[in-house]
């Protein structure tokens, strides 16, 4: 597979590895989430057959977490962002 | 004083190596001093003029840029490495930080890397065999992390018969074995 | 009878003769012969035996869809099973031997199976051998192995290297017949990237098999000049002997170059293969058609072959395959072989076509309306039987008979994507379907335009959609005139009349009958039909047998063929060298070494190293007199506690943590606290998961305010740096946090023991002593004149620190301490005592960091802060992570100080039983203290904590070790910890 | 029809006149008692038993393809009953008891061959671990050596002893582990079940749950409505497609596992083989192939096909491991959907619907566990409690912090 970095353009998806469900980056606050919001964040998944968010990491490349939107069924990439970009944009800060 | 330390190359030898096989010149490089350049946040532009002022080049994403005293490459967002002269610039880091101050985290990198000069004619047909990075389509300064045979290097296409390879220096052997057997395979 | 069927023509060197034997017997042919055509020429037809009933077999078709004159080549450890003769480039001193067949590929005992076909049919395997149940194994599996494959591999390592590589382009072009020429030399002209590869030696596919023209010039001759125009153009990349086998995603295309299989032997350096990683913005497949036979009785003889086989081995190899020959078909194209051998010279005995009507080939006995029903011939072909139109049968006598069934385009690598090829009815074949690698277009009789022209049309027109797609600017030139000659086919698959065995997929030996079985049974289901029958799971993966298979089973279910449906190839084209895809990553080369700084001084010590991940570690170093590892590490132990031990420590990941938020950060990622640890202080840290299990341990020291140097486990190095990055960028983008590993970038060494201070401080320039450099404290120094770190930890319980410079003077200060600890014998100790001494500590460790345990369990449980947001805090509060029969940490001793105790034992009571509900846990690590001069080791012992003092017994099942054992602390040894703090 | 040596001689020498379907095509029902969704082993082997053992009646099996296309006729055959965790453990045992007698049990041949199973170990971290394995699988009533270099050099003189980055040092034994035909597995069942009056009906996907105050009443289906008092899905790979239809969100993420064979070989290598030092695993067919796999590719797919780095990647491991394989061909390459749970486990449990019950999650080590599977699902779809083997395959294990993490790598199903 080859990923469309959005700051260095194609690489191999070999150069990245894969973490999962883009749903990852809404981390609860454990200050004030309990164990059931932590469990479902943590442990159930939408995996859908389709459009799928999900990070990956370039540990071969520039060390970027993408956001990157791929269909399951067929491969294809749809959108590929910064997973740090999408974090804020999220409302995430410290 | 520190001089007094004797020295070995990541090769394990007294001296830097030159490999000659062929068209093509392997040397290892022992006289670069390394160190990681990074903006702290919120520091951009103080970050930016204190470079400007130290004639440190802050070049884009998958670029190298060689300066006066300092070069240096792109290496994640807001990141650099940084390369000086080492009989100058031993301590590289106690160099940086005066000139940046608070606006930088820096971090010595000297001897986590061994460094290959790649140089002559033909290094396409070496580099497609050891890298997926398109080396005749790059431009001259690109600079990249890629994998030699399992081992995350950084790649600079120095021009079109030089590339720069900074390796993990554990693995110096390693990285100039693949080189050596594929340089092998092709002449 | 030396080349006794070879006749004019063809596009080999009659210059250069090169000798080869076959089964021992020795043969002459020319430069541009494959092994078959050269066998062929030599009036050699029998090559093989089939798997089953191992039926004499000569080959089907002249090139890699071959099912049957699969040989043994090359001799040593190059030797190379299942090689397809009709491929094989021949080469001067060709060593090849039939395979499959005992004691003689003429006289094969196993062909008795021939004999017992009736009760060999598909799947009669699954209905019997279930009695004596305990026979399967025993008697029935045994014979049944014993009949399994086809050639046999050596047992020695391959001597060969095999080679790999990436390759950009922005156009693949996949076969180099007439239409990838022309697609080739479209892009090439408007000055895209091409790759043109053909798996065959010589490029121009089809065209050197054939008699046509193309642009008034012969179509070998066309080809050759095309090819050379390409070579000169340098956009153009020219890969001959080379087979595009697989399409993944994206448009990455795997590639195996034969760059030395056509020599004896490799030259020096040079790889036998080379697999390629094309990387295209556009692909054109331009990979033909594979012709299909009609089955019939016996139509698997020696001598029976595809009608534009026999074509090309007269046309291109100048080899007359029988001298008297016949045709079956029920398409024009078979009419051609017959013109194109009558133009040779060669006695056409007939041509039995199955259709009625139309034109009758002129000086050819051309029979309408008929069939072959049987064949005769036992290690070669003699005759044929022919049902005339008339219903009269006739007896043709012939040593070889082309059969023409239609040509089925090579959609194969369109369906790696799992895309299902789509039929059409006009040329009676599937094509291309939709929905096939993204990218990828298909050209010439690939794409079902089966007529030169059409190729040429149709490989031009791809090439412009492409060049269009990628913003090249080209228009149509003129093509070349071509025959443009129209598929007239009435298909026929098989002819019905007949008691014997008519074979579809000849190499598995799945014959009509077996497709009729499958059908009344209801494996009607093309993937029942295959996975019953074995139909197309043969080494050519059914190229040719597998649609015939299709329509048969359509035929009787009556449903159309496209109803019927099609099973989809997969991955590989043909099949790939397990040497090519593994390259260069063999033996020890493998994976990369890493090695420590003090490596070299190490290895001069006569260390004995052990593999830690990728690292080489001293293990332990022995000494003149030492006769046993237990000696050596029993003195390093005491050597160490007595005095100084000095241990490398580089491998443990080291991790610079910088900016105004660090300390926050590293509340986030740690369970414990760290923005309140003082500058110049250590502290030790535990990371968990998300989950709640820990996940690493390590200390980091605060170097300044806004500067903090983490260390993590050797193995966890990597996957620490990559969760922190997550952590910063992905969790907490607006920290102020900016991390690099400096791993290698400082050789580091552990000094311990009570003389570890008097040691250092020989050397340190700065005052050490208890009060400057108390325990825990961390800082840079000189050693010197040389800047280095300083931190006071210990894992070995000793008073302990640990000593950082740059890497390029670890071999220097390794020398320095072993010179300055002269006086105090310091030695150098590895991973065995630096285990014993932290088992001696209760400190956990990989044993016990096993991914599976929490806080509690290690008896940290204190550790994780609930005051504040931290990875895994949350999750590490679950009900069934909390329970007080859960795993908790303890050491174990045997009560007998001579008995003896292994990890991996499981704790059980007195008197249990051997049963589940005794298993009390596990022994995680275990040494032999030398201290305690007995074995001790640490344990997960359900409520552990509870039970210390308790008798239990350790039970190793495995080496059949019962010992009973005393539950003690994991703190063996100074549990207070005096000494470190001495 | 009952199938023997007797039979297979008398029909060849009849012409093969009287061979039967193995399975009819039955016209769906309005209504069963039970509908399982899934026609591949897992689904096949719960209804056999449900009929057989369970004396259950008015079952259907829904299939949306063919029967046996999934999982089950796509995997690299092997079974084994080497676990390491409690868990675990006791339920695969069972499912090995139950494969040593299956082919009596269902009159099909499907050439369980019980030839070995060895891991191989390369450091003593290895050891140590294999040790506690072994002695688990001993508490469990499994079988389990602890073999040494030698001895696995005995075994396989050609694996790479002299010239490896990781030697070799001993390995863990299991001698009643091996392999088995793994379409055979699934014709089998279908064909028992079929024998027991179980309707299997092919090409029927499901499309929706027809769910009524919380109780299931039927599923939607390609073929119309088919209304059930209980409806079991089996469809690992499928898993979250299937039980969206229910309204849950599952800890299991589908991902494509490669599977490989060579060309035929005349017999090398007898047992089956798995390499410690990389992601190789190896044994070889009764046709002569060598079947082999390593790791799956690791990101989320239903595509059914994988991409080369892995294919490379499971090569180098068998150079590495099997220096003699350079010459030997590789003939095909597939890929399948595996269900991979949130702790590389599977889940047999009811589900807040009442009267749907759910087996999936069995990430890559489903092939192995389908006779207990079968079982065990069965035993809660009739008794509506879980089998005593399979009491830890709840949903709420995770919520529990009741883990059955065999590998220790937490809730990243890839690493799995």
């Amino acid at each position: 597979m080859i990923i469309n970095h959005p700051i260095l353009g194609p690489r191999d998806a070999q150069e990245f590895v894969y973490l999962g469900d883009a749903n990852l980056m809404g981390r609860p606050d454990g200050m004030t989430a309990g164990i059931e919001a932590f469990h479902d964040y943590l442990y159930n998944r939408d995996n859908p057959a389709g459009a799928h968010r999900e990070l990956w990491y370039h540990e071969q490349g520039d060390r970027s977490w993408l956001v990157v939107t791929r269909n399951t069924v067929t491969h294809e990439i749809l959108k590929v962002e910064m997973a740090r970009d999408v974090a804020r944009a999220g409302g995430r800060s410290k | 004083m520190a001089n007094a330390w004797k020295s070995l190359t990541a090769l394990g030898q007294d001296t830097a190596q030159v490999v000659a096989i062929g068209p093509y010149q392997i040397s290892e490089r022992f006289d670069v001093a390394l160190a990681s350049l990074a903006v702290r946040r919120g520091q951009n532009a103080a970050f930016a003029m204190a470079a400007q002022t130290a004639g440190v080049p802050l070049p884009p994403a998958s670029s190298f840029a060689a300066g006066e005293v300092f070069s240096a490459f792109w290496v994640t967002p807001e990141m650099w490495f940084i390369e000086a002269d080492f009989a100058s610039h031993q301590d590289i880091t106690a160099h940086l930080k005066p000139l940046f101050g608070d606006t930088a985290s820096i971090t010595e990198q000297t001897d986590a890397w061994v460094r290959f000069d790649v140089a002559g004619t033909g290094l396409a047909a070496l580099f497609e065999r050891l890298t997926n990075i398109d080396l005749v389509s790059l431009p001259d300064g690109f600079a990249s992390r890629t994998v030699i045979e399992h081992l995350g290097v950084y790649l600079i296409k120095r021009s079109a018969t030089e590339v720069v390879l900074y390796g993990p220096r554990s693995s110096a052997l390693g990285l100039l074995h693949a080189l050596q057997v594929t340089a092998k395979s092709i002449i | 009878m030396s080349q006794s069927n070879r006749i004019s023509g063809g596009q080999i060197d009659r210059k250069t003769s090169l000798q080869f034997t076959f089964d021992g017997r020795s043969y002459v042919g020319h430069a541009g012969d494959t092994l078959a055509s050269a066998l062929l020429a030599n009036g050699v037809r029998l090559m093989g035996r089939s798997f089953k009933y191992h039926r004499p077999r000569g080959p089907l078709s002249s090139g890699s869809e071959e099912p049957n004159a699969l040989v043994h080549l090359r001799t040593g450890a190059r030797q190379e099973p299942n090689t397809r003769a009709t491929v094989a480039e021949l080469f001067d001193g060709l060593h090849a031997t039939s395979q499959n067949a005992w004691p003689s590929l003429k006289f094969d005992a196993m062909s008795i199976n021939d004999k017992l076909n009736s009760f060999l049919t598909a799947g009669f395997y699954y209905k019997t051998f279930m009695w004596p149940a305990a026979f399967w194994e025993k008697v029935y599996e045994p014979i049944i192995r014993r009949a399994a494959g086809l050639g046999a591999l050596t047992k020695d390592e391959d001597p060969d290297e095999y080679d790999k590589g990436f390759i950009h382009c922005d156009l693949l072009i996949i076969g180099a017949g007439p239409a990838g020429l022309m697609a080739a030399l479209m892009a090439g002209r408007a000055g895209a990237r091409v790759v043109l590869a053909d798996e065959d030696f010589r490029m121009g596919g089809r065209l050197n098999a054939e008699t046509f023209e193309v642009g008034g010039v012969a179509g070998a001759d066309w080809a050759s000049a095309v090819v050379a125009e390409l070579a000169a153009t340098p956009n153009v990349r020219l890969m001959n002997r080379t087979t595009i086998v697989g399409a993944f995603d994206h448009g990455i295309y795997s590639a195996v170059e034969r760059v030395s299989d056509h020599l004896s032997v490799p030259a020096a350096g040079k790889p036998r293969q080379t697999l390629w990683r094309i990387y295209s913005k556009r692909a054109i497949l331009a990979g033909g058609a594979t012709e299909r036979p009609i089955a019939f009785e016996n139509n698997d003889r020696p001598g029976v072959m595809l009608a534009g086989a026999l074509r090309a081995y007269a046309n291109r190899w100048g080899v007359a395959v029988g001298d008297r020959v016949a045709m079956f078909t029920n398409n024009d194209d078979g009419l051609r072989t017959a013109r194109d051998l009558l133009a040779k010279g060669v006695d056409v005995a007939a041509v039995i076509d199955s259709r009625q009507g139309g034109d009758l080939l002129p000086g050819i006995r051309h029979l309408q309306g008929a069939q072959v029903i049987d064949s005769s011939g036992r290690l070669g072909l003699k005759s044929v039987t022919v049902r005339l139109a008339d219903g009269k049968t006739e007896t043709i006598s012939c040593t070889a008979l082309g059969v023409s069934g239609g040509w089925n385009p090579n959609v194969n690598i369109t369906s790696h994507h799992r895309s299902r090829p789509e039929w059409r009815d006009d040329i009676a074949a599937f094509v291309p379907g939709t929905g096939g690698p993204a990218g990828l277009s298909s050209a010439g009789a690939a794409s079902g335009a089966m007529s030169t022209h059409g190729a040429l049309a149709t490989g031009q027109a791809q090439a412009l959609a492409a060049l269009a797609d990628l913003g090249f600017a080209a228009k149509a030139d003129e093509l070349p005139r071509a025959e443009d000659t129209p598929i007239v086919i009435s298909p026929l698959w098989f002819v019905h009349e007949g008691k014997g065995r008519a074979w579809i997929d000849q190499q598995n030996d799945v014959t009509v009958k077996d497709v009729k079985l499958a059908h009344q049974e209801n494996f009607i289901a093309v993937e029942h039909l295959k996975r019953y029958t074995t139909l197309g799971m043969a080494t050519d993966q059914g190229k040719t047998g597998n649609v015939l298979g299709i329509a048969i089973m359509a035929e009787l279910t009556g449903q159309s063929i496209p109803a019927t449906g099609t099973t989809i190839y997969r991955p590989p084209y043909t099949p790939v060298a397990m040497g090519a895809l593994a390259g260069r990553s063999r033996g020890k080369d493998f994976k990369p070494f890493r090695l420590t700084p003090s490596h070299q001084w190490a290895a001069e010590q006569g260390a004995i190293f052990v593999e830690v991940g990728n690292w080489l570690r001293t293990q332990w170093v022995p000494k003149a007199g030492e006769t046993t590892w237990r000696q050596s590490v029993d003195r390093e132990v005491l050597a160490t506690r007595r005095s100084i031990g000095i241990c490398d420590v580089t491998t443990l990941g080291k991790i610079d943590i910088q900016g105004t938020d660090a300390g926050a950060f590293l509340d986030k990622v740690y369970a414990n606290t760290f923005s309140t640890l003082a500058v110049g202080k250590c502290r030790y840290g535990l990371m968990l998961r998300e989950d709640g299990i820990v996940f690493d341990d390590g200390t980091t020291a605060r170097m300044g305010t806004h500067e903090f140097v983490m260390t993590t486990t050797t193995a966890n190095a990597v996957t620490v740096f990559r969760h922190l990055e997550y952590c910063r960028q992905v969790l907490w983008p607006d920290m102020d946090v900016q991390i690099i590993s400096t791993t290698e970038a400082w050789a580091q060494f552990s000094v311990a023991g009570p003389n570890a201070r008097s040691l250092l401080q020989k050397i340190v320039d700065q005052d050490i002593s208890d009060a400057a450099f108390p325990y825990m404290g961390a800082g840079n120094i000189t050693i010197g004149g040389l800047r280095g770190r300083l931190f006071r930890i210990s894992f070995s319980g000793e008073l302990a620190y640990e000593i950082a410079v740059p890497t390029r003077y670890g071999d220097a200060m390794i020398r320095k301490l072993m010179a300055a600890g002269a006086e105090f014998d310091a030695i150098v100790y590895g991973t065995e005592a630096l285990g014993v001494m932290r088992i001696e500590k209760g400190h956990v460790a990989g044993g016990e960091l096993n991914g599976q345990s929490t806080a509690l369990n290690m008896g940290l449980g204190k550790m994780v802060s609930k005051k504040k947001d931290s990875i895994g805090m949350v999750l590490s509060q679950r009900e069934g992570m909390n329970r007080d029969e859960g795993y908790r940490l303890v050491g174990v001793r045997p009560v007998d100080p001579t008995g003896s105790i292994s990890a991996g034992s499981h704790f059980m009571e007195i008197g249990a039983p051997v049963d589940l509900a005794s298993d009390g846990g596990w022994l995680t690590s275990k040494v032999y203290s030398p201290h305690l001069g007995c074995d001790i080791a640490l344990g997960y012992l359900k409520a552990g904590d509870q039970k210390i003092g308790r008798k239990m017994r350790a039970v190793n099942f495995l080496t059949k070790t019962d010992t009973l054992v005393e539950i003690v602390s994991p703190h063996f040894f100074d549990p207070q910890g005096e000494r470190l703090r001495g | 029809m009952r199938y023997s040596g007797f039979r297979v001689i008398a029909e060849a020498l009849t012409g093969h006149k009287g061979w039967k379907p193995v399975w009819r095509d039955p016209a769906p029902q309005a209504e069963y008692d039970y509908i399982i969704v899934g026609g591949g082993g897992h689904g096949l082997a719960t209804a056999y038993y449900l009929a057989k053992e369970f004396k259950q009646a008015r079952i259907a099996v829904l299939e949306k393809g063919y029967l046996g296309g999934g999982n089950v006729g796509r995997n690299t055959t092997i079974i084994r009953s080497n676990y390491l965790l409690e868990g675990n453990e006791p339920f695969y045992e069972f499912s090995l008891k139950l494969w040593e007698g299956l082919e009596q049990d269902f009159n099909y041949n499907a050439m369980v061959s019980q030839r070995g199973i060895i891991n191989l170990i390369h450091t003593d971290a290895q050891r140590d671990a294999f040790t506690r394995r072994g002695n688990g699988m001993i508490l469990n009533g499994a079988d389990a050596e602890m073999l040494n270099r030698d001895q696995v050099r005995a075994l396989y003189p050609f694996l790479n002893f002299d010239n490896a980055r990781f030697p070799i040092k001993g390995a863990l034994m299991q001698r009643r582990g091996g392999t088995v035909r793994h379409d055979a597995v699934a014709w089998g069942y279908a064909r028992g079940a079929d024998m027991r009056g179980v309707d299997l009906i092919q090409n029927c996907e499901v499309t929706g749950m027809r769910i009524e105050n919380g109780r299931i009443r039927g599923v939607e289906t390609s073929r119309g409505f088919i209304g059930a008092k209980k409806v079991g899905v089996a469809v690992a790979g499928s898993s979250s497609k299937v039980m969206a239809h229910a309204g849950m969100r599952l800890p299991i993420e589908s991902h494509v596992l490669q599977a490989f064979v060579s060309e035929g070989l005349k017999p090398f290598i007898n047992g089956v083989m798995t390499f410690g030092a990389g992601h190789f695993y190896v044994s070889q067919s009764d046709k002569g192939g060598l079947v082999f796999g390593g790791d799956i590719d690791g990101y989320n797919s239903y595509a059914q096909r994988g991409n080369l780095p892995v294919i490379e990647d499971v090569a180098e491991g068998g150079m590495a491991l099997m220096p003699a394989i350079g010459r030997a061909r590789l003939l095909r390459t597939w890929g399948g959907i595996m269900d991979m749970s949130m702790d590389g486990s599977p889940i047999i449990d009811k589900t807040h619907v009442e009267g749907l019950y759910f087996n999936g999650g069995w990430c890559y080590g489903g092939f192995k566990a389908t006779p207990a599977s079968g079982w065990c699902f069965a035993h809660l779809l009739a008794k509506d409690e879980p089998h005593k083997t399979a009491t830890a395959y709840r949903f709420d294990r995770f919520l529990k912090g009741l883990m059955i993490d065999e590998k220790g790598q937490g809730a990243q199903p890839n690493l799995h």
